[in-house]
Formats: structure tokens, sequence, C-alpha cells
């Protein structure tokens, strides 16, 4: 994900965060579910919405179009043409039904057991059955691309019956939240997937009309007729995704009227848009937030506490004008495990008193730090700037490097431990949502570093690490109490990471179109089956 | 002629064999593994071991070195690390656009740049040869990403003259689809008589044509005005001027001609340096040319694809030259034996 | 911007066949377009050595509450997203500006001349390799190369000043180059040589100074030219790195805000557009100034 | 008449650029009271004088310097020996005159240049002064102050004057003829030669058409070349000669002047005219028509 996340971060160079906090969307009702049939007379006498919905989206749309690999932007395009199990609900914060109608698990965990919704059409004309279900899942866990790991836990899977998907598990693992994940959770035909984009094997609501790669209006979906879910008249048969890397051409394309959805804006466009009658905007908090990893290995624990407390993180969320609220702790709003109340203030008088027993400090010898960040991401740039301001009082040099990121994560993965830096900026967010992707990937001890930035080894905090799928999966009092602990120990007892926001989705849409809600389990996905213009 | 043309070939094939090598060096120089870019982060280490021998990066270096140009040769220029298509199949969708836009860049700096500089020779030293002075020593000074912003927001978003980005309106991919020819819109569209999307796509094309223009515009008018200008002080001018031709007469009968050798030669060596300027404007015009591919391979660090575009225009810069040259040659036979 | 292609930049012809040092040809020729750009560019120039002085506020000033501010008495030309003065950038950045161009105009021109030199003097196969060699260099549009080795380098301006003079010296390779091969053919050369002097030292004492006016000439043409280039890389998100004052950064740290906030895109920009409007007409007038066949009034 | 060998000498010199000769199978020695090479421009004069100099490596036969080929010879001691008297404008534009004049000598003899200047007629007050900043004349004697500072025994003198006006260059022809020196003067005025060197050779497109004593050639010229230079130049001053022939460009077979010649006969095409002896003082001519002119 942290690589997806380069990309799209740094694709994003003059684009502010991606923005966040609330969930309210000005003028629009929200539909979450599709309708489960479609009777005629109940529908008020809407005309047939001929419009097509034009997303622009500020990088390539798709790179892969096999939905076992799919791991990067075309999440956009491939949540609203493929399905998973189950959706994850952002506002009760459980999975829902999707192709699955309920499920149950058994064996603490370890056995889970979906039921199949009946009638469910593929694109390919296909029918779904357990089978084909089972296959779609198998074919992914072999391909071992993208966000397969997500299946890690799964054994075996069985068909019982043509509705009925069992699967035993290796160890209890929330099954139904990860057959939420936008990422290799689909649903699909095997005999459907084209890596040329001519055919797609979803169930979804739209199928591929037109993918010309490079150009600028680069994919095209039109309904699919036959979808389970149905269809109303109002409702939007034609997307397009126009791509626009600028997002000052995005704003004053949305303007115009030639686009309908512009995924982000920055704060002062945003504002704009705001009190633009032609435009309506959304606000909701996201899953994303920004960590800064310190070097546990050769930063003394004093200087990580400092550094903690030199962060103006008033001023950085401040600054950034809604683009992003304070983190309390390393789990974002909205999932298991989120601390309430443990929101991090700046205190440079503590941060020199630790620095002073670390041996630094104003009158003590100067200490040099090397920083790397994303190159070209104006948040990242922000908290830079304000730190390295602060950090000067106090007689520290912040040398902030910023970075692509194949380059950062090189370095950071150095064999030398000598090369690596001393603070890095980073991204993260689940791609199932489950704040254990936080901990097992980002401060799980490894032999050889990959996400674990921070270079945390301590075995205390990986056995709970370790126990929290089960625990997610049989007892949610037991893991949250858990992952309030470990936040405890990360954060506050070895100092290895400083959470300073969250960041908010801005989202800036054409005034006529009703239904939009954002849902952050899936960044950056309008799910066009819920929407229709007013009438 | 032909030895002349052999030599100027072989000197091409030389520096395009040097382009090659340095871009091969550049691309082994690159901080990241392309590998880990490619497998993705998660990748398993048999998953990395199985990239790195897809490009051929656990053979040592000359190997790669051979490879790259068979491969080269071949047709294989890699595969793009974002896209993950072959870079030549990239090349191929984007160059295009690119074309057209550079192609109409320079169409307007002829139409402009040639009676601007007919005028400022006709008026030397007077107001007119003063504002046109002015006018193209501000066209080649000016940041072209910046003027693309101005005239974007001024002309496109503010006046609403023109289109604010994109190459077609895309509404009309559904009313009046494109057969695609050869990739340039305005070409296929005329093929095809596809006249909505003609008219749609030149009118985007008008504001980042102008945009680009602006560079060659100005170079042409500051070198026709000093073509005829010296053409005018020549002897045949001075017969033609006794024999009671007007100033006007001599410099758009006369001089003209003689001075368009140079303009046409010129237009030859800035096309490719306008290529690289319109890299700087797609990104804002939302053109879907090499300039935005360019611009994504570099921000996610896209090896494969950043030499392929090094590549395709130096190729383009050496082919240029090389048609500069050959013109000159049949122009100017003193050229050949040199 | 890479390196124009112009008739500014093609090789001139060996010159008229004694070059008197330009020092004595200059005055002759007075230019009111050159005076122009004289005047402009010494005023920026000016600007950019009096920065910490002229500047009303300190190049790294953060004023959070005000950022974002137009125009105003207090700043004249706004302030950014973290406050800081638009016009103290501009004028810091006018120092990056120069230096860039300074750097680079003086590491190609000591590289591109020193081997241009001894190509025209020694001609044979080593000026057959050198010329080869700077052909390949040539192919290259400058911003590209630049592109891709500012990709292999760290972004930075060291960066920048690397990447263009790597493409920028082959030019005066060439242009030395055939102006040495016309100088080392001057009798003064030849009475050189039969004094006994050594190779090197002729080419020190006679070639070089000889063979300085055209590349002086074409580095006022280039300045212009090497700033464009520079900003457009920084403006690529490769050269300059906030919170270094840069003009092409700054243009496109506010390409975001063009809408909402003009100022800050707008001033940078139109600071590039100056300057190297300025060092464009200088290095043309002195071009006309040299160049009796161009001397056009 | 000293004996032995001459001090500089061309042996059989074919000379020419990137394998094309200009300058055609050419014998003669540098011998006491001046030799001087006549010729228009474009005759070979100057080609030879840097083949001489060891500029320019001969493309057949040898220069020869102090008996041997110079090929072999001490370097060092050759360019003590031979110096080049070049038009005033070769000197440096850059350069002090006084530099100029220094540049032979070593460090240590840097001082010997106010009496160098003086030796030449120059104010040593003129030293600080570049070129430009000095006459036709001044910048003349600049030149042969800086051929004399390594006492040369030989100096090779091109056109030193042509590009003077008439009362200076009888000025500097004063000053060269009063110097203790050999010398090798190449000029296309007659008059000139006549001044300084008692023996001549006359080139035509890169050949010895005439040799013999210079009083000899101006009283009684052989070849119908040497006459058209000598009726050309009546005097000290004079332009270049201009060609009376429609046809100026040398004949590729036959006699090489025959194109201009006004006296050719059906012989001259067919094969080129030896150098023969003729008459006194080594008096060579290379003409089918020789013995017609001489008895004129």
């Amino acid at each position: 994900m942290r690589w997806l996340k380069g990309l799209a971060v740094a694709g994003a160079v003059a684009l502010a965060a991606s923005a966040c906090a609330g969930g309210q969307v000005r003028g629009a009702d929200r539909t979450a579910t599709p309708a489960s049939t479609t009777t005629p007379g109940a529908t008020q006498q809407a005309t047939e919405n001929a419009s097509t919905f034009v997303y622009a989206p500020n990088l390539e749309v798709v790179t892969d179009w096999d939905p076992a690999t799919s791991y990067s932007n075309e999440i956009m395009a491939m949540a609203n043409i493929y399905e998973g199990l189950t959706r994850y609900n952002a506002q009760t914060q459980k999975p829902e039904p999707r192709l699955a109608t309920e499920w149950t698990s058994a064996d603490d965990g370890k056995e889970w057991t979906f039921k199949l919704r009946e009638g469910v059409k593929f694109h390919t004309g296909a029918t779904l059955t357990s089978q084909i279900a089972k296959q779609a899942i198998e074919r992914t866990i072999k391909a071992g691309g993208g966000a397969a790991y997500i299946w890690g836990a799964v054994d075996k899977i069985e068909t019982p019956d043509p509705l009925t998907l069992k699967f035993t598990l290796k160890y209890a693992s929330p099954l139904d939240l990860i057959a939420s994940s936008g990422y290799a959770a689909y649903i699909y035909d095997p005999a459907g997937v084209d890596k040329d984009g001519k055919k797609d094997g979803g169930t979804g609501p739209y199928t591929i009309d037109q993918w010309q790669k490079g150009k600028e209006t680069e994919l095209t979906l039109k309904a699919f007729e036959d979808y389970w879910g149905g269809w109303k008249p109002q409702q939007y048969k034609k997307i397009a995704f126009r791509v626009t890397p600028e997002i000052n051409t995005a704003w004053q394309l949305l303007q115009s009227g030639e686009v309908t959805f512009v995924p982000r804006l920055n704060p002062q466009l945003f504002e704009k848009a705001a009190t633009t009658p032609a435009v309506q905007t959304s606000k909701a908090s996201s899953f994303q937030n920004l960590l800064v990893l310190f070097n546990t290995e050769t930063l003394p624990l004093e200087v990580r506490q400092a550094l903690q407390y030199a962060i103006d993180y008033d001023g950085l969320v401040a600054a950034l004008k809604g683009a992003g609220v304070k983190a309390s702790g390393l789990v974002p709003q909205g999932l298991l495990g989120h601390v309430p109340g443990r929101e991090p203030r700046q205190d440079l008088a503590k941060a020199q008193e630790l620095l002073e027993r670390a041996g630094f400090g104003p009158d003590k010898p100067e200490l040099v730090l090397d920083l790397t960040y994303a190159q070209g991401d104006e948040d990242q740039k922000l908290l830079v700037t304000l730190l390295s301001a602060a950090l000067k009082k106090l007689n520290v040099t912040l040398r902030a490097k910023p970075m692509q990121w194949n380059a950062q994560w090189d370095q950071a993965k150095a064999k030398d431990p000598a090369k690596r830096q001393d603070v890095f900026v980073m991204y993260w967010y689940p791609d199932y949502p489950d704040p254990y992707s936080w901990f097992v990937n980002v401060f799980r001890s490894k032999e050889t570093p990959d996400f674990n930035l921070s270079y945390l080894k301590d075995a205390e905090i990986d056995k709970m690490i370790d126990a929290l799928p089960a625990l997610t999966a049989t007892d949610p009092a037991a893991a949250q109490a858990s992952y309030a602990e470990l936040q405890k120990k990360i954060i506050d007892e070895r100092a290895a990471v400083a959470v300073p926001y969250v960041q908010t989705y801005q989202r800036a849409l054409a005034a006529g179109v009703q239904g939009y809600v954002d849902n952050p389990a899936y960044p950056n996905v309008v799910f066009f089956y819920d929407l229709a213009p007013s009438p | 002629m032909t030895r002349y043309l052999t030599r100027r070939l072989g000197q091409a094939l030389l520096v395009v064999a040097g382009v090659v090598a340095l871009t091969f060096v550049i691309m082994r120089l690159v901080p990241g593994d392309p590998a880990v870019a490619y497998a993705g982060p998660r990748a398993s280490e048999e998953q990395l071991a199985e990239a790195r021998r897809r490009f051929g990066l656990d053979e040592p270096v000359y190997v790669q070195l051979w490879t790259y140009l068979r491969d080269l040769l071949s047709g294989d220029w890699g595969t793009s690390l974002h896209t993950r298509r072959p870079v030549l199949d990239d090349l191929y969708l984007a160059f295009p656009a690119s074309l057209e836009l550079v192609g109409a860049a320079l169409a307007v700096a002829v139409v402009a740049g040639v009676p601007a500089g007919v005028l400022a020779a006709r008026y030397k030293t007077k107001f007119p040869d003063f504002s046109v002075r002015v006018t193209s020593m501000l066209a080649v000074s000016v940041p072209v990403f910046w003027l693309a912003l101005a005239l974007q927001t001024v002309l496109a978003s503010g006046l609403g003259w023109f289109p604010v980005a994109g190459e077609y309106d895309s509404r009309l991919d559904v009313t009046s689809p494109l057969t695609l020819w050869t990739n340039i819109t305005v070409v296929d569209a005329l093929i095809t008589g596809n006249w909505p999307i003609l008219t749609s796509t030149l009118h985007h094309l008008v504001l980042p044509a102008l945009v680009v223009a602006a560079y060659p515009a100005g170079v042409i008018a500051q070198l026709t005005r000093a073509t005829l200008i010296e053409e005018a002080s020549q002897d045949h001018a001075r017969l033609e001027r006794a024999l009671g031709f007007g100033e006007t007469a001599i410099l758009t009968r006369f001089a003209l001609r003689p001075a368009l050798g140079p303009v046409l030669s010129l237009i030859a060596l800035v096309f490719a340096y306008s290529l690289v300027n319109a890299f700087l404007v797609e990104a804002v015009f939302n053109w879907p040319g090499l300039g935005r591919y360019a611009a994504e391979s570099i921000r996610s660090l896209d090896t494969p694809a950043i030499a392929g575009v090094t590549l395709l225009v130096a190729v383009v810069y050496v082919l240029a030259n090389l048609v500069v040259d050959l013109l000159q040659a049949v122009v100017d036979p003193r050229v050949r034996a040199r | 911007m890479s390196r124009p292609i112009s008739p500014r930049s093609a090789p001139p012809e060996p010159g008229p066949p004694e070059q008197a040092p330009l020092r004595r040809t200059l005055p002759r020729v007075p230019d009111r377009f050159a005076v122009a750009g004289v005047v402009l560019l010494a005023l920026i120039t000016l600007a950019a050595l009096l920065a910490p002085w002229l500047a009303p506020y300190p190049e790294d000033h953060l004023d959070p509450v005000n950022a974002l501010r137009p125009p105003s008495a207090e700043h004249w030309l706004g302030t950014d997203e973290v406050g800081r003065d638009v016009l103290s950038r501009i004028l810091y950045g006018a120092q990056t500006s120069l230096l860039i161009a300074a750097a680079v105009l003086g590491a190609s021109s000591v590289v591109g001349v020193t081997l241009g030199v001894v190509a025209g003097y020694a001609g044979g196969w080593l000026r057959d390799v050198i010329m080869r060699i700077t052909d390949v260099f040539l192919a290259f549009p400058a911003l590209l190369l630049s592109v891709a080795l500012a990709v292999v380098l760290h972004p930075s301006v060291a960066t920048v000043i690397v990447a263009i003079a790597v493409t920028w010296w082959p030019w005066y390779t060439r242009l030395a180059a055939s102006t040495a091969a016309s100088v080392a053919t001057r009798p003064y050369v030849d009475a050189a040589r039969c004094l006994g002097v050594p190779a090197p030292l002729i080419v020190l004492r006679h070639v070089l100074p000889n063979s300085l006016t055209p590349v002086l000439v074409q580095l006022s043409l280039d300045a212009g030219g090497v700033i464009l280039t520079a900003a457009a890389l920084s403006y690529l998100g490769l050269g300059a790195q906030d919170p270094t004052a840069e003009w092409g950064l700054m243009v496109q740290l506010g390409q975001s805000r063009f809408t909402t906030n003009w100022w800050l895109a707008a001033f940078p920009g139109l600071a590039i557009l100056l300057t190297a409007f300025a060092c464009n007409v200088l290095g043309e007038g002195l071009r006309n100034a040299l160049d009796p066949r161009r001397t056009v009034r | 008449m000293s004996a032995g060998p001459p001090i500089l000498g061309a042996e059989r010199l074919t000379l020419g650029y990137g394998g094309a000769a200009v300058v055609h199978d050419v014998t003669f020695g540098v011998t006491e009271g001046g030799v001087g090479l006549i010729g228009e421009s474009g005759s070979g004069k100057t080609t030879i004088a840097r083949a001489l100099l060891g500029l320019l490596t001969p493309l057949g036969g040898e220069v020869r310097y102090g008996g041997q080929n110079l090929k072999y010879a001490d370097k060092r001691a050759f360019r003590r020996d031979v110096q080049p008297v070049f038009q005033a404008e070769s000197l440096d534009p850059r350069m002090r005159v006084g530099r100029s004049i220094a540049e032979g000598l070593p460090r240590s003899e840097r001082s010997r240049v106010p009496e160098l200047m003086e030796q030449v007629g120059l104010d040593p007050s003129l030293a600080r002064r570049r070129p430009h900043e000095l006459s036709g004349g001044q910048r003349q004697r600049v030149v042969i102050a800086r051929a004399l500072a390594v006492r040369p025994r030989l100096l090779i003198l091109d056109e030193p004057t042509s590009a003077l006006d008439v009362t200076v260059q009888a000025k500097i022809l004063d000053l060269l003829a009063g110097l203790a020196t050999e010398r090798l003067l190449i000029s296309h005025n007659l008059a000139v030669v006549a001044r300084l060197c008692r023996t001549s050779h006359v080139l035509f497109a890169g050949r010895v058409v005439e040799s013999g004593p210079t009083r000899e050639l101006l009283e009684r010229p052989a070849h119908p070349y040497t006459r058209a230079l000598r009726d050309a130049v009546p005097k000290i001053g004079g332009r270049p000669p201009v060609a009376t022939g429609v046809e100026a460009r040398p004949a590729e077979t036959g006699c090489p002047y025959r194109l201009r010649c006004p006296l050719t006969v059906p012989e001259c095409a067919e094969r080129p005219p030896l150098r023969d002896l003729e008459g006194p003082g080594g008096r060579q001519v290379a003409c089918h028509r020789a013995e017609d002119q001489l008895s004129l």
C-alpha cells in the first residue's frame, strides 16, 4: 500500500493532501446499499439519466486489470466493476452484505461460512456460484501479487452447496472484514479477466465500455443491465475517468461543468468550492495518517521523545486548513482500536529538557538529524518546515531530504545501518479496514527491515501484535484493550513514532449530484451506483 | 551527394549509439531497485528474484548493455514500471498527441513570426520594428509553464473563449466516436470525416499551441528580420531599388524567398526543442502527450519509461538535425564538400 | 527550456581575420537595446546582492497566521502558504538564479573552452574524438538530459548546476574549436612556434585569449537560457527544494493556488521573464556590436 | 663567398595541404647576400617559407639545415638560427609588444628588450603598448625585434613591407638591409627583392620558373612571367601584378604558364619546360622560349 501511496501522493505534487473529517455532505442524502429490487411503480416518474458522470483523477487510472493483483489507482474503477463478499460500512464500522448475504464464524474465528446471494450474474454471463467464488479466491492467492497476503490465514475453501462458501483458517482472523477489502478480495469470473481491459469478470453495477490507455479520457464505464441490484432511471449509466494531473486545471474543469467529481483539492480551492454555487463539497475523515518514524537504533529514547514534543501539531493542523485533523494515537477514528483523547501537543520546554538529558540542546553540542520524506508532498513538506524551525531553536539541525519513494525506501532498508535516516516520514493506511495493518507492518520487528522503519525490536510488542487477529475475530473488547496498550507502548514508552494528523478527504463535485458519501475504507472510490442527479 | 549522405548518416548513427550508451548509464545509476518498484512493496524474495531475472539485473553490466541494445533494436524498449505496459506502446500513444501539439505550435509560429519579421524589416528602426523586437524577445524569454497558467486562467477560465483543458470534448467519444489510424486526433478526424471531433480538437488546441509557439515564433521573427535586412542591403536589392520597386516589394518579392531557406532549417531545429517545451505545458492543459507521460514517469522514478522518452526525443533531435543538414546540402553544394 | 536552438546558438563562422579585444570593440556600436539590457540586468544583480538588506523579511521567516495574504502595504507581493513574504523570497530567489547561471556558464565554459581549444589547435584524431563526444551530448535536449541526471542525483541547486552544465559545455567546445582552429593559423602562432615556445604555452598565451571573444558573446546570449532551464527543472521538482527560494519552484508551488491566490505564481514567473529578457537583450546587443555583418540599425 | 653548404636549403621540395601539392619539386639554397623568392599570391611562396621554418611537413623532398635533413637536425639550434619576420599583423593583438619581443627570451634576458627596441629604431617606452596602439611601421619593427631577440643567423622575411606606406617601406628596408644576418626574402615585389637579395628565384604555380642574380633577372628576364612581373611592378610600393591574360589559372599539362603567355608555341602545350642552365651567375630558366626571350 505504501507503494501505491508513494505513487498517488508523489503524483499529487502540487496537490494538497486528500482531506478529511466529519462525514457530512452538503445537500445530499445517502444511499449506502443498492435497492434490492426495482419496483417500477415505486420510483417517481424519473426520466432516464443520459448524462455522463465524469471523475477527474490526478493520475492514470488503470495499471492492472487483474482483480487478483490490482493494487493501485484502478480501485476507483474496480470497486464499481467488481464486488466482494462484504463491504465495509464506515458509519456502522461493520462489514455489510454484498455478494454474501449472511455469514457465521465458528471455532474461535478459525472457521467461516458465507451464504452467497442468489441470482447474481457476472458480466461474462455466468451465474455466481460458490464454485466460481472459490476459484477466484484461490486464483488470487496463487497469483500472490498486490494484496493477496490478506488471505494468508486461509487454509482451505470448501463449497458444501452452490451458494455456500466455507473457509477453514490456520489461525483466527476477522475474515468478514478481510473480505471487504478493496484489494484482492473481489469475487470474479476468472474467464472474464483480460489484461487489455476489453472485458471484465465482475458482478458490479458497471462494466468496461472503453479503455484507451494514455488518452485524456482514459476509461469509460457503462451500466451492466443485469446487475443484481437492478436499475432506476435516474441512476448514472455512463461513467468517464478524465485524467487531470493539475489540481488547478481540475478545479477549472469542475467549475465549467466538464467534470463532475474532483477527488482532491487544496484548502484554498476547497474553501472557494464551498462558496461556488455550481459545486458542492464533501469532507470525510480517512484511514490515512502521517507517521513520523524515529530510528530507535540510532536515537536515544530521550531524543525521540524530544522530537515528539518538538512537532507543532496545532500549527500543522491549522496550516492544513481542514485537510487533516490531529491524530489520537496510531489508529484513526472509525476503526477498532481507536483511542480518543490521546492527541499530542507541542511542548518545547519539555523537548529541551529531554534533549539536555541526552546531552544536547542550546548550550550543548549540536545535534544533526537526517530526515527523509516524500518528494512533492506539500503536507509533509509543511511538517518538515515547521519541525526544522522548532528544532533550530533547540540547536538541532534537521537535514530534510525530499525523495522519491523508491529511493527513500531503499535508503531506509540500507544494509549498513549507518546509512539509514534518523527520521522517516510516510503515510499509512490499511488495505482492509482493520488497524492490524499498522502494527504488523510498521511496528513488528523483522530481521531485514521493510516497513518497520523505526527498526523497533521488542519481543513483548511482537507477541501482543501476533495475538491481535484472533482477538479481533473472537473478542473485540479484548482486542480494543490490546490495541490501546500497544499504542501506549509504541508511542509513549518506546517513542518510536509521532502521529501528527489523520488526513481529511476534501472532495468537490457538481452541485446537481445526490447521494455522495465518502467511504474511507475505499480511498478515492466513488460508488456511482448510489448517485443520481437531483430532480 | 551519396557519399555525403552516407557519411552524415553514419555520424547520426554514431550519435544515437552514444545516446543509447548514455541512457543506459543513467538507468544504471538511478537509485532505487527497479525490481522492487516493479514487484511491489510486499513482494516475497522469490518474486523479487523473478523481477530481477525479468529485468536481467542479475547479469554482468556488459551483458545487460548488450541485451539492452538488442532489445531496443528488436522493438523492446522495456516495460514501464508505472503503467506496466511496454514502453514503446506507451510512447506510440503519447507521441502523436505531442506531435499534434508541436505541429500546431510551429504552424502558429510561422504564421505569426514571418510576417512580424517582414514588418520589422520593412519599418526598421521605426516603431513597428521596435515593438516586434521587444515582443519577440519577450516571447523567447517567457517561462512556458507560467505562460500556460496565465493564458489558461485568463482566456479559458476567465473569459471562457477557449476550453480549459483536454484534447477534445470527451462527450464526443459517445456521440461521434473516433476511429484511430495515426493516433493524431486532428489527422484521424480529417481522414474519417469526423467534424465534431475535428472542430472540438482544433478549439482545444488553440491555447496550448499558442503557448508552445511563443519561443519558435520569437526566434523566427528575429531570424526573418535579420535575414531580410541583410538581403535588402545587398547589391541585387540596390538594383531592384533602381528599377523602381518599393521597399515592401523588394522585401516580400525578392528578399523573402532567399530568407525562407534559413527559416525552414530553423523550424526543423526548433522542432525538437519545442517538443521539450511541450513537456512543461501538457500537464497544465491536460494534453495526453509525451510530456505528461514523462512527468508521471519522473514522479514514480520509472526508469525504463524515462529512458524511453529520452531516447525517443534524442532520436527525433538527431533526425531533425539530419534533415536540416541534408536540406542544406541539397540547397548549397559547398556543404557537401566540407 | 533546453538549450535554445536558434541562430544564436549556431557556431559562428570563424570570426573576422583579427578579432580585436572585446574592450575596444564595445563602444563602437552603442545599441540602446543592449543598454536597456545592461541596466535591467544590473538592477537585478544589485537586487540579488542586496537581498539581505532590501528584503523586508528574512528568507525563512515563517508566519502561518499571515499565510496567503494578498499584496498589501506590509507584504507588497503578498505571502505564501506558510506566511513567507513573496517579495523577500523573490529577492533571495534572484541570488539563486544568478548563482546557477554563473556557475553553469562558468563551469561549462571552462570545460568547453579547454576541450575546444585543445581540439582546435591540435586538430587530427584528437579533434575528431572530442568533437564526436560533443555531438553525442548535443543530441540530448538539455532539459531531458538534465531531467535524467536530476533523477539520478538528488534534487537540489547543485544538481541543477551539474545537470545543466553537463548539457551546456559542448556548445562552447564547438565554438572554441572552430575559433581556435582559425587562430592556430595566425602568423603570431607560427612566430611563437618558430621561437620554440612549447605547444601548451602557445595554447595558453595566444590561442586561448584570442578564442575567447565569441565565447564571451555566446555566454551572454546563453545566460537567459540557463535561467529558464533552471527554472523549468525546479518547476518539475527536480531542482531547488523548499525552503530554498527559487523562482521556478515558487511558480510550481503556487500553481495549484493560481485561481485562489494568484500572486504566489504570478510574481516569480514575472521575475524569470524579466531576468531572461534582460540577459537576452544584452546578449543580442553584444552580438550585434561584435559582429559587423549583423549590425543593423 | 664562404665555402660549405648553405645554412638552409630546399631539396626537391614538394609541399601541400591534405595531400594536394601546391609546390612542386623546388630546389634552392639560401646563400650569402640574400635570396629572394618572387611570385604572385598563390604561387606557393608562403608555403615554402612555412616548410623552411619547420612549420609544415614536406610531402616530398627535404628541407636541409646545416647540411642535413631538418627532420633529424637539432631543433633548438635551428629555432635559434632561423627566425621568421612576417607581416606587421603577425603580432598577438592581445599582447603588449614588450612581451611579444621577449617571448623567445629566457627569463634572465628579458632586460634586453629595450636594447632590442632601440636596435630596430623603436622608443623603449612603447613596450607597454598593444599592437593596435602602434603605427604599421612601428609594428613591423616590433616583429623584427622579436625575431632578432634570439640572435638568429638567418631571417626568413615574408612580405615584410607589403602592408606599409611607401616611405615607411623604405625605412624598414633600410633597417633590414643593415642587419648582420642572412636573409631569405619572400615578396611579389621585384624592386624590394632587388634591394635586399643578391640571388632570386621566380615562382609560378608552385614551380621555380627562373633563377639567377637578381640584377640579371631585372635587366634581362628570360621567362615571360618574370618579364610580366618586372613590367607590372616598376617601383617600390606597387600593388601585386594583375595577370594580363584572360585565363589566370595555371595550366595542368605542358607549361603551366602557357595560358597567360603571349609567346606560346605548340611545344608549350606538349611538355613542361625543363630548368636549364643559361648564362652567367648560375642563371636557370624553365621556358621553351627562353632563348628567344634573352635575345630580345
